[in-house]
Protein backbone atom coordinates (compact mmCIF):
# COMPACT_ATOMS: atom_id res chain seq x y z
CA UNK A 1 0.00 0.00 0.00
CA UNK A 2 0.79 3.67 -0.58
CA UNK A 3 1.35 5.82 2.56
CA UNK A 4 2.38 9.66 2.98
CA UNK A 5 3.06 10.88 5.77
CA UNK A 6 2.79 14.48 7.61
CA UNK A 7 5.08 15.48 10.78
CA UNK A 8 3.74 18.79 12.24
CA UNK A 9 5.78 19.11 14.69
CA UNK A 10 9.97 19.93 15.23
CA UNK A 11 12.19 17.28 16.64
CA UNK A 12 12.43 16.58 20.89
CA UNK A 13 9.78 19.05 21.92
CA UNK A 14 7.12 16.83 20.81
CA UNK A 15 7.18 12.91 20.35
CA UNK A 16 5.60 13.47 16.66
CA UNK A 17 8.72 13.16 14.50
CA UNK A 18 9.91 10.06 16.94
CA UNK A 19 6.16 8.00 16.35
CA UNK A 20 6.15 9.05 12.33
CA UNK A 21 9.89 7.78 12.27
CA UNK A 22 8.84 4.60 14.34
CA UNK A 23 5.90 4.19 11.86
CA UNK A 24 7.64 4.51 8.50
CA UNK A 25 10.24 2.00 9.52
CA UNK A 26 7.27 -0.44 10.64
CA UNK A 27 5.82 0.20 7.72
CA UNK A 28 8.85 0.02 5.04
CA UNK A 29 9.71 -3.70 7.06
CA UNK A 30 5.63 -4.57 6.09
CA UNK A 31 6.70 -4.08 2.38
CA UNK A 32 4.34 -1.04 2.19
CA UNK A 33 5.48 2.31 -0.01
CA UNK A 34 6.27 5.43 1.64
CA UNK A 35 5.51 8.01 -1.33
CA UNK A 36 6.16 11.41 0.20
CA UNK A 37 7.28 12.43 3.84
CA UNK A 38 5.79 16.16 4.24
CA UNK A 39 7.28 18.19 7.10
CA UNK A 40 5.04 21.07 8.24
CA UNK A 41 4.51 23.52 10.55
CA UNK A 42 7.19 23.24 13.44
CA UNK A 43 8.08 19.99 11.31
CA UNK A 44 10.13 22.27 8.92
CA UNK A 45 12.62 22.08 12.00
CA UNK A 46 13.48 18.20 11.68
CA UNK A 47 15.54 19.46 8.36
CA UNK A 48 17.99 21.39 10.16
CA UNK A 49 21.74 20.33 9.93
CA UNK A 50 22.52 21.91 12.43
CA UNK A 51 21.03 20.32 14.93
CA UNK A 52 23.72 18.63 17.37
CA UNK A 53 21.78 16.69 20.31
CA UNK A 54 23.85 15.34 23.23
CA UNK A 55 25.93 12.28 22.31
CA UNK A 56 23.77 9.92 24.20
CA UNK A 57 20.47 10.70 22.53
CA UNK A 58 19.15 10.24 19.12
CA UNK A 59 19.80 12.73 16.54
CA UNK A 60 16.86 12.76 14.69
CA UNK A 61 17.66 14.45 11.93
CA UNK A 62 20.53 12.36 11.13
CA UNK A 63 17.95 9.61 11.60
CA UNK A 64 16.01 11.24 8.81
CA UNK A 65 18.80 11.80 6.06
CA UNK A 66 19.91 8.19 6.68
CA UNK A 67 16.41 6.48 6.56
CA UNK A 68 15.88 9.19 3.31
CA UNK A 69 19.24 7.56 1.78
CA UNK A 70 18.90 4.21 2.69
CA UNK A 71 14.94 3.88 1.32
CA UNK A 72 14.95 6.89 -1.29
CA UNK A 73 12.45 8.74 0.45
CA UNK A 74 10.92 11.90 -0.55
CA UNK A 75 11.06 14.41 2.33
CA UNK A 76 9.70 17.41 1.21
CA UNK A 77 9.74 20.51 3.76
CA UNK A 78 7.40 23.44 3.05
CA UNK A 79 9.01 26.39 1.81
CA UNK A 80 6.17 28.47 3.59
CA UNK A 81 6.48 27.19 7.17
CA UNK A 82 10.09 26.90 6.28
CA UNK A 83 10.54 30.46 5.30
CA UNK A 84 8.90 31.45 8.85
CA UNK A 85 11.36 29.26 10.88
CA UNK A 86 14.50 29.56 8.95
CA UNK A 87 14.96 26.40 6.95
CA UNK A 88 17.13 26.96 4.20
CA UNK A 89 18.61 25.25 1.38
CA UNK A 90 20.72 26.92 -1.40
CA UNK A 91 18.25 28.23 -3.92
CA UNK A 92 15.96 29.31 -0.81
CA UNK A 93 19.26 31.25 0.52
CA UNK A 94 20.46 32.68 -2.74
CA UNK A 95 16.28 34.08 -3.00
CA UNK A 96 16.21 35.69 0.57
CA UNK A 97 19.30 37.11 0.51
CA UNK A 98 21.05 34.42 3.58
CA UNK A 99 24.43 33.99 4.11
CA UNK A 100 24.06 30.32 4.59
CA UNK A 101 21.75 27.21 4.20
CA UNK A 102 20.79 24.68 7.10
CA UNK A 103 19.01 22.31 5.19
CA UNK A 104 20.10 18.40 6.22
CA UNK A 105 20.86 15.68 3.37
CA UNK A 106 17.78 14.26 2.15
CA UNK A 107 15.22 17.13 2.56
CA UNK A 108 13.89 19.01 -0.51
CA UNK A 109 12.16 22.32 0.18
CA UNK A 110 8.93 22.84 -1.87
CA UNK A 111 5.54 23.82 -1.67
CA UNK A 112 2.44 22.86 -0.30
CA UNK A 113 1.26 21.49 -3.24
CA UNK A 114 3.20 18.37 -2.68
CA UNK A 115 1.37 17.65 0.75
CA UNK A 116 -2.16 17.75 -1.35
CA UNK A 117 -0.16 15.60 -4.30
CA UNK A 118 0.79 13.01 -1.56
CA UNK A 119 -2.41 13.04 -0.09
CA UNK A 120 -3.93 12.38 -3.91
CA UNK A 121 -1.23 10.05 -5.25
CA UNK A 122 -1.27 7.37 -1.67
CA UNK A 123 -3.74 5.40 -0.27
CA UNK A 124 -3.09 6.80 2.92
CA UNK A 125 -2.14 9.94 4.82
CA UNK A 126 -0.94 9.58 8.49
CA UNK A 127 -0.70 13.25 9.82
CA UNK A 128 2.16 12.87 13.10
CA UNK A 129 1.61 16.30 14.86
CA UNK A 130 0.61 18.13 18.42
CA UNK B 1 -14.71 -0.82 7.75
CA UNK B 2 -15.04 2.40 8.76
CA UNK B 3 -12.39 4.88 9.75
CA UNK B 4 -9.71 4.79 11.65
CA UNK B 5 -9.06 7.72 14.88
CA UNK B 6 -5.69 8.20 16.45
CA UNK B 7 -5.73 10.45 19.30
CA UNK B 8 -2.21 11.17 20.96
CA UNK B 9 -3.27 13.31 24.02
CA UNK B 10 -3.55 12.99 27.63
CA UNK B 11 -7.48 12.33 28.26
CA UNK B 12 -6.66 14.11 31.78
CA UNK B 13 -6.73 17.96 31.09
CA UNK B 14 -7.25 17.71 27.69
CA UNK B 15 -10.83 16.69 25.52
CA UNK B 16 -9.74 15.38 22.94
CA UNK B 17 -10.34 11.50 23.71
CA UNK B 18 -13.64 12.81 24.62
CA UNK B 19 -14.28 14.41 21.39
CA UNK B 20 -13.12 11.83 19.57
CA UNK B 21 -15.29 8.99 21.48
CA UNK B 22 -18.38 11.10 20.87
CA UNK B 23 -17.87 11.26 17.14
CA UNK B 24 -16.00 7.95 15.97
CA UNK B 25 -19.14 5.71 14.73
CA UNK B 26 -20.15 2.71 14.81
CA UNK B 27 -17.33 -0.19 13.77
CA UNK B 28 -14.44 2.39 13.92
CA UNK B 29 -11.23 2.06 15.73
CA UNK B 30 -9.84 4.50 18.20
CA UNK B 31 -5.54 3.99 18.36
CA UNK B 32 -4.13 5.63 21.38
CA UNK B 33 -0.54 6.44 21.01
CA UNK B 34 1.81 8.91 22.76
CA UNK B 35 0.13 10.88 26.05
CA UNK B 36 -3.18 9.14 25.28
CA UNK B 37 -2.25 5.69 26.32
CA UNK B 38 -3.12 6.52 29.89
CA UNK B 39 -6.90 6.52 29.32
CA UNK B 40 -6.02 2.86 28.21
CA UNK B 41 -5.43 1.73 32.02
CA UNK B 42 -8.28 0.21 33.83
CA UNK B 43 -7.90 1.67 36.91
CA UNK B 44 -8.10 5.48 35.93
CA UNK B 45 -11.25 7.96 36.29
CA UNK B 46 -11.62 7.89 32.60
CA UNK B 47 -11.72 3.55 32.32
CA UNK B 48 -15.77 4.07 32.15
CA UNK B 49 -16.28 6.70 29.26
CA UNK B 50 -13.81 4.00 27.47
CA UNK B 51 -15.68 0.96 28.23
CA UNK B 52 -18.43 2.54 27.17
CA UNK B 53 -17.00 3.92 23.84
CA UNK B 54 -15.82 0.25 23.10
CA UNK B 55 -19.58 -0.78 22.45
CA UNK B 56 -18.76 0.80 19.05
CA UNK B 57 -15.57 1.30 18.62
CA UNK B 58 -12.49 -1.17 18.69
CA UNK B 59 -9.92 0.59 20.76
CA UNK B 60 -5.70 -0.21 20.71
CA UNK B 61 -2.84 1.15 22.58
CA UNK B 62 0.62 1.65 21.32
CA UNK B 63 2.61 -0.81 23.42
CA UNK B 64 5.97 1.18 23.32
CA UNK B 65 4.31 3.94 24.26
CA UNK B 66 3.23 1.82 27.74
CA UNK B 67 6.42 0.43 28.23
CA UNK B 68 7.99 4.30 27.73
CA UNK B 69 5.32 5.72 30.34
CA UNK B 70 6.24 3.09 32.75
CA UNK B 71 2.43 1.64 32.43
CA UNK B 72 1.67 -1.99 32.89
CA UNK B 73 0.13 -3.78 30.19
CA UNK B 74 -1.65 -6.28 32.24
CA UNK B 75 -3.65 -3.60 33.77
CA UNK B 76 -5.08 -2.20 29.97
CA UNK B 77 -9.01 -2.28 29.97
CA UNK B 78 -9.76 -5.59 29.20
CA UNK B 79 -10.88 -5.93 25.75
CA UNK B 80 -8.23 -3.26 24.54
CA UNK B 81 -5.50 -4.39 21.87
CA UNK B 82 -1.90 -3.72 23.06
CA UNK B 83 -0.17 -3.65 19.54
CA UNK B 84 3.40 -2.55 18.34
CA UNK B 85 4.61 -0.31 15.40
CA UNK B 86 3.87 -3.35 12.82
CA UNK B 87 0.21 -3.02 14.60
CA UNK B 88 -0.25 0.66 14.02
CA UNK B 89 0.79 0.02 10.29
CA UNK B 90 -1.50 -3.15 9.75
CA UNK B 91 -4.69 -1.27 11.21
CA UNK B 92 -4.00 1.88 8.93
CA UNK B 93 -3.96 -0.49 6.02
CA UNK B 94 -7.61 -2.26 6.95
CA UNK B 95 -8.93 0.70 8.01
CA UNK B 96 -10.98 3.06 5.33
CA UNK B 97 -9.11 6.16 6.10
CA UNK B 98 -7.05 7.93 8.42
CA UNK B 99 -8.02 10.45 11.22
CA UNK B 100 -5.70 12.23 13.58
CA UNK B 101 -7.01 14.20 16.14
CA UNK B 102 -4.33 17.36 16.84
CA UNK C 1 18.87 47.12 -4.57
CA UNK C 2 17.02 50.35 -3.15
CA UNK C 3 14.81 52.10 -5.50
CA UNK C 4 14.91 56.26 -5.63
CA UNK C 5 10.88 57.22 -5.50
CA UNK C 6 9.92 61.08 -5.52
CA UNK C 7 12.91 61.93 -3.32
CA UNK C 8 13.13 58.97 -1.34
CA UNK C 9 15.35 55.62 -0.94
CA UNK C 10 13.48 52.75 -0.45
CA UNK C 11 14.75 49.22 0.39
CA UNK C 12 14.09 46.29 -1.74
CA UNK C 13 14.65 42.56 -1.72
CA UNK C 14 16.95 40.54 -3.88
CA UNK C 15 13.88 40.32 -6.45
CA UNK C 16 13.25 44.17 -6.35
CA UNK C 17 9.59 43.37 -3.71
CA UNK C 18 9.50 46.25 -1.31
CA UNK C 19 11.08 45.29 2.25
CA UNK C 20 8.50 47.65 4.02
CA UNK C 21 5.21 47.18 2.30
CA UNK C 22 4.50 50.65 4.04
CA UNK C 23 6.31 52.37 1.85
CA UNK C 24 4.00 51.77 -1.20
CA UNK C 25 2.30 54.72 -3.11
CA UNK C 26 1.65 54.90 -6.47
CA UNK C 27 4.73 56.07 -7.97
CA UNK C 28 6.58 52.99 -6.32
CA UNK C 29 5.14 50.76 -8.91
CA UNK C 30 6.08 53.25 -12.30
CA UNK C 31 9.21 53.15 -10.85
CA UNK C 32 9.28 49.54 -10.33
CA UNK C 33 7.88 48.96 -13.79
CA UNK C 34 10.67 51.26 -15.40
CA UNK C 35 13.15 49.70 -14.00
CA UNK C 36 12.19 46.19 -16.07
CA UNK C 37 11.17 48.42 -19.13
CA UNK C 38 7.66 48.23 -18.81
CA UNK C 39 5.08 51.43 -19.45
CA UNK C 40 1.94 51.69 -16.98
CA UNK C 41 -1.07 51.57 -19.21
CA UNK C 42 -4.74 52.09 -17.54
CA UNK C 43 -5.09 48.61 -17.97
CA UNK C 44 -1.80 48.00 -15.84
CA UNK C 45 -3.38 50.04 -13.16
CA UNK C 46 -6.77 48.26 -13.19
CA UNK C 47 -4.84 45.26 -12.12
CA UNK C 48 -2.90 47.12 -9.77
CA UNK C 49 -5.78 48.38 -7.93
CA UNK C 50 -7.83 45.48 -7.93
CA UNK C 51 -4.92 43.64 -6.44
CA UNK C 52 -4.21 46.18 -3.84
CA UNK C 53 -8.50 46.02 -2.99
CA UNK C 54 -8.33 42.32 -2.95
CA UNK C 55 -5.33 42.48 -0.87
CA UNK C 56 -7.17 44.94 1.97
CA UNK C 57 -10.15 43.03 1.78
CA UNK C 58 -8.63 39.03 1.90
CA UNK C 59 -5.41 39.84 3.65
CA UNK C 60 -4.10 37.52 0.45
CA UNK C 61 -2.84 38.08 -2.65
CA UNK C 62 -5.61 36.44 -5.28
CA UNK C 63 -4.20 32.45 -6.89
CA UNK C 64 -3.61 33.25 -10.62
CA UNK C 65 -6.62 31.55 -11.78
CA UNK C 66 -8.81 33.05 -9.20
CA UNK C 67 -7.82 36.40 -10.31
CA UNK C 68 -8.16 35.75 -13.37
CA UNK C 69 -11.82 34.95 -12.83
CA UNK C 70 -12.41 37.77 -10.62
CA UNK C 71 -10.81 40.22 -13.47
CA UNK C 72 -13.25 38.48 -15.65
CA UNK C 73 -16.72 39.07 -13.91
CA UNK C 74 -15.33 42.92 -12.46
CA UNK C 75 -14.06 43.61 -16.09
CA UNK C 76 -16.03 41.78 -18.64
CA UNK C 77 -14.79 38.48 -19.95
CA UNK C 78 -12.19 39.50 -22.61
CA UNK C 79 -10.17 40.41 -19.30
CA UNK C 80 -10.75 37.54 -18.08
CA UNK C 81 -8.17 35.17 -19.20
CA UNK C 82 -4.42 34.44 -18.23
CA UNK C 83 -3.42 35.22 -21.75
CA UNK C 84 -4.49 39.12 -21.32
CA UNK C 85 -3.22 39.42 -17.74
CA UNK C 86 0.58 37.55 -19.12
CA UNK C 87 0.11 40.67 -21.64
CA UNK C 88 0.20 43.06 -19.46
CA UNK C 89 2.86 41.27 -17.39
CA UNK C 90 5.03 39.01 -18.92
CA UNK C 91 6.87 37.91 -15.66
CA UNK C 92 3.68 35.86 -14.41
CA UNK C 93 0.80 38.52 -12.53
CA UNK C 94 1.23 36.58 -9.17
CA UNK C 95 5.34 37.64 -9.23
CA UNK C 96 5.19 41.12 -10.93
CA UNK C 97 1.44 43.13 -10.60
CA UNK C 98 2.09 41.64 -6.90
CA UNK C 99 5.39 43.52 -6.91
CA UNK C 100 4.18 46.84 -8.23
CA UNK C 101 1.20 46.51 -6.09
CA UNK C 102 3.01 46.39 -2.47
CA UNK C 103 1.87 42.91 -1.83
CA UNK C 104 3.74 40.26 -0.27
CA UNK C 105 6.39 38.23 -2.05
CA UNK C 106 4.76 35.19 -3.36
CA UNK C 107 6.61 32.61 -0.96
CA UNK C 108 7.04 30.29 -3.99
CA UNK C 109 4.34 27.56 -2.54
CA UNK C 110 3.38 25.22 -5.43
CA UNK D 1 3.02 32.22 -12.50
CA UNK D 2 2.48 29.21 -13.95
CA UNK D 3 0.63 26.06 -12.59
CA UNK D 4 2.09 23.14 -13.48
CA UNK D 5 -0.25 20.81 -12.32
CA UNK D 6 -2.91 21.96 -14.45
CA UNK D 7 -1.29 20.35 -17.39
CA UNK D 8 -1.20 17.38 -15.96
CA UNK D 9 -3.88 14.83 -17.22
CA UNK D 10 -7.47 14.65 -14.94
CA UNK D 11 -7.28 11.66 -12.39
CA UNK D 12 -10.16 10.81 -9.99
CA UNK D 13 -11.08 13.32 -7.81
CA UNK D 14 -10.61 12.58 -4.14
CA UNK D 15 -12.67 13.46 -1.25
CA UNK D 16 -10.26 15.61 1.01
CA UNK D 17 -11.61 17.06 4.33
CA UNK D 18 -9.61 19.60 6.66
CA UNK D 19 -9.48 19.49 10.18
CA UNK D 20 -9.20 22.58 12.26
CA UNK D 21 -9.52 21.59 16.44
CA UNK D 22 -7.30 24.64 17.43
CA UNK D 23 -8.04 28.30 18.47
CA UNK D 24 -6.64 31.04 16.07
CA UNK D 25 -3.59 33.42 17.46
CA UNK D 26 -2.46 31.05 20.37
CA UNK D 27 -0.96 28.98 17.98
CA UNK D 28 0.50 29.25 14.12
CA UNK D 29 -2.01 26.11 12.95
CA UNK D 30 -5.25 27.77 12.54
CA UNK D 31 -3.11 30.20 9.59
CA UNK D 32 -0.89 27.70 8.47
CA UNK D 33 -3.97 25.13 8.02
CA UNK D 34 -5.55 27.82 6.05
CA UNK D 35 -2.50 28.50 3.58
CA UNK D 36 -3.27 24.06 2.98
CA UNK D 37 -6.61 25.03 2.22
CA UNK D 38 -5.79 27.36 -0.11
CA UNK D 39 -3.16 25.59 -2.29
CA UNK D 40 -5.64 22.40 -1.99
CA UNK D 41 -8.30 24.44 -4.18
CA UNK D 42 -5.99 24.52 -7.39
CA UNK D 43 -6.44 20.66 -7.80
CA UNK D 44 -9.72 20.33 -8.51
CA UNK D 45 -10.87 18.05 -5.70
CA UNK D 46 -13.55 17.77 -3.46
CA UNK D 47 -12.43 19.84 -0.10
CA UNK D 48 -14.64 20.38 2.81
CA UNK D 49 -13.47 22.00 6.03
CA UNK D 50 -14.35 21.25 9.13
CA UNK D 51 -14.26 23.20 12.16
CA UNK D 52 -15.08 21.90 16.15
CA UNK D 53 -13.55 21.94 19.38
CA UNK D 54 -11.68 24.96 20.46
CA UNK D 55 -11.36 25.06 15.80
CA UNK D 56 -14.84 27.36 15.89
CA UNK D 57 -12.80 30.04 17.55
CA UNK D 58 -10.98 30.80 14.00
CA UNK D 59 -14.31 31.97 12.54
CA UNK D 60 -15.29 34.23 15.20
CA UNK D 61 -16.56 37.82 13.67
CA UNK D 62 -15.05 40.79 14.44
CA UNK D 63 -10.73 39.64 15.10
CA UNK D 64 -8.89 42.32 15.68
CA UNK D 65 -5.09 41.23 16.45
CA UNK D 66 -3.42 44.59 15.72
CA UNK D 67 -2.97 45.10 19.19
CA UNK D 68 -1.30 42.19 19.50
CA UNK D 69 0.64 42.53 16.69
CA UNK D 70 -0.51 39.46 14.26
CA UNK D 71 -2.19 40.18 11.10
CA UNK D 72 -5.65 39.16 10.69
CA UNK D 73 -6.01 36.26 8.71
CA UNK D 74 -9.76 36.08 9.69
CA UNK D 75 -10.70 37.71 6.64
CA UNK D 76 -9.45 35.53 4.41
CA UNK D 77 -11.73 32.61 5.39
CA UNK D 78 -13.92 35.40 3.48
CA UNK D 79 -12.22 34.45 0.54
CA UNK D 80 -12.63 30.79 0.19
CA UNK D 81 -15.71 31.49 -1.76
CA UNK D 82 -13.63 32.75 -4.62
CA UNK D 83 -11.29 29.64 -4.24
CA UNK D 84 -14.67 27.53 -4.71
CA UNK D 85 -13.92 26.19 -0.96
CA UNK D 86 -17.67 25.68 0.06
CA UNK D 87 -17.64 23.05 2.22
CA UNK D 88 -17.76 24.45 5.67
CA UNK D 89 -18.58 22.46 8.23
CA UNK D 90 -19.04 23.58 12.10
CA UNK D 91 -19.76 21.31 15.28
CA UNK D 92 -23.16 22.73 16.42
CA UNK D 93 -21.82 20.98 19.95
CA UNK D 94 -18.35 22.74 20.28
CA UNK D 95 -20.12 25.88 19.23
CA UNK D 96 -22.76 25.77 22.03
CA UNK D 97 -20.38 24.58 24.77
CA UNK D 98 -18.44 27.70 23.87
CA UNK D 99 -21.52 30.44 23.82
CA UNK D 100 -21.58 30.83 20.20
CA UNK D 101 -24.43 30.48 17.77
CA UNK D 102 -23.96 31.22 13.58
CA UNK D 103 -24.90 34.86 13.87
CA UNK D 104 -20.91 35.19 15.67
CA UNK D 105 -19.46 33.71 12.64
CA UNK D 106 -18.05 35.43 9.96
CA UNK D 107 -18.61 32.78 7.16
CA UNK D 108 -22.01 31.06 6.35
CA UNK D 109 -21.38 27.28 7.64
CA UNK D 110 -23.42 24.33 8.00
CA UNK D 111 -23.69 23.41 11.30
CA UNK D 112 -23.55 19.51 12.02
CA UNK D 113 -24.39 16.96 15.13
CA UNK D 114 -21.20 14.91 16.15
CA UNK D 115 -22.68 11.89 14.72
CA UNK D 116 -23.45 13.82 11.79
CA UNK D 117 -19.42 14.66 11.63
CA UNK D 118 -18.62 11.32 12.00
CA UNK D 119 -20.48 10.03 9.18
CA UNK D 120 -19.02 12.80 6.79
CA UNK D 121 -15.17 11.91 8.15
CA UNK D 122 -16.24 8.00 7.32
CA UNK D 123 -16.78 8.98 3.41
CA UNK D 124 -13.49 11.06 3.11
CA UNK D 125 -10.68 9.47 1.18
CA UNK D 126 -7.79 11.88 2.94
CA UNK D 127 -8.38 13.39 6.08
CA UNK D 128 -5.65 16.05 7.41
CA UNK D 129 -6.04 17.54 10.76
CA UNK D 130 -3.73 20.45 12.25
Amino acid sequence: MKFAVQINEGPYTHQASDSAYNFIVAALEKGHEIIRVFFYHDGVNNATRFTTPPQDDRNIVTRWSELAEKHNLDMVVCVAAAQRRGIADEGEAKRNGLDADNIAPGFRISGLGQLVEAGIQSDRVVVFGD
Amino acid sequence: MAMLHIVNKSAFGNATLNSCIKTATQGSSILLIEDAVYAAMGNTSMADIVKEAMNKASISVLGPDLAARGMDQSKVIEGISVIGYDGFVDIVAETDNVQSWL
Amino acid sequence: MPIEVNGKTLETDEEGYLADLNDWEPAVAEVMAKLEDCELTDEHWEIINYLREYYEEYQIAPAVRVLTKAVGKKMGKDKGNSKYLYGLFPYGPGKQACKYAGLPKPTGCV
Amino acid sequence: MSEPWEDEEEGAIKKFMFINRKAPYGTIYALESLEVVLISAAFDQDVSLVFSDDGVFQLKKDQDPESIGMKNFSRTYRALEGYDVEKLYVDKESMEERGLTEDDLLVDVEMLSKEELGNLMNEQDVVLSF
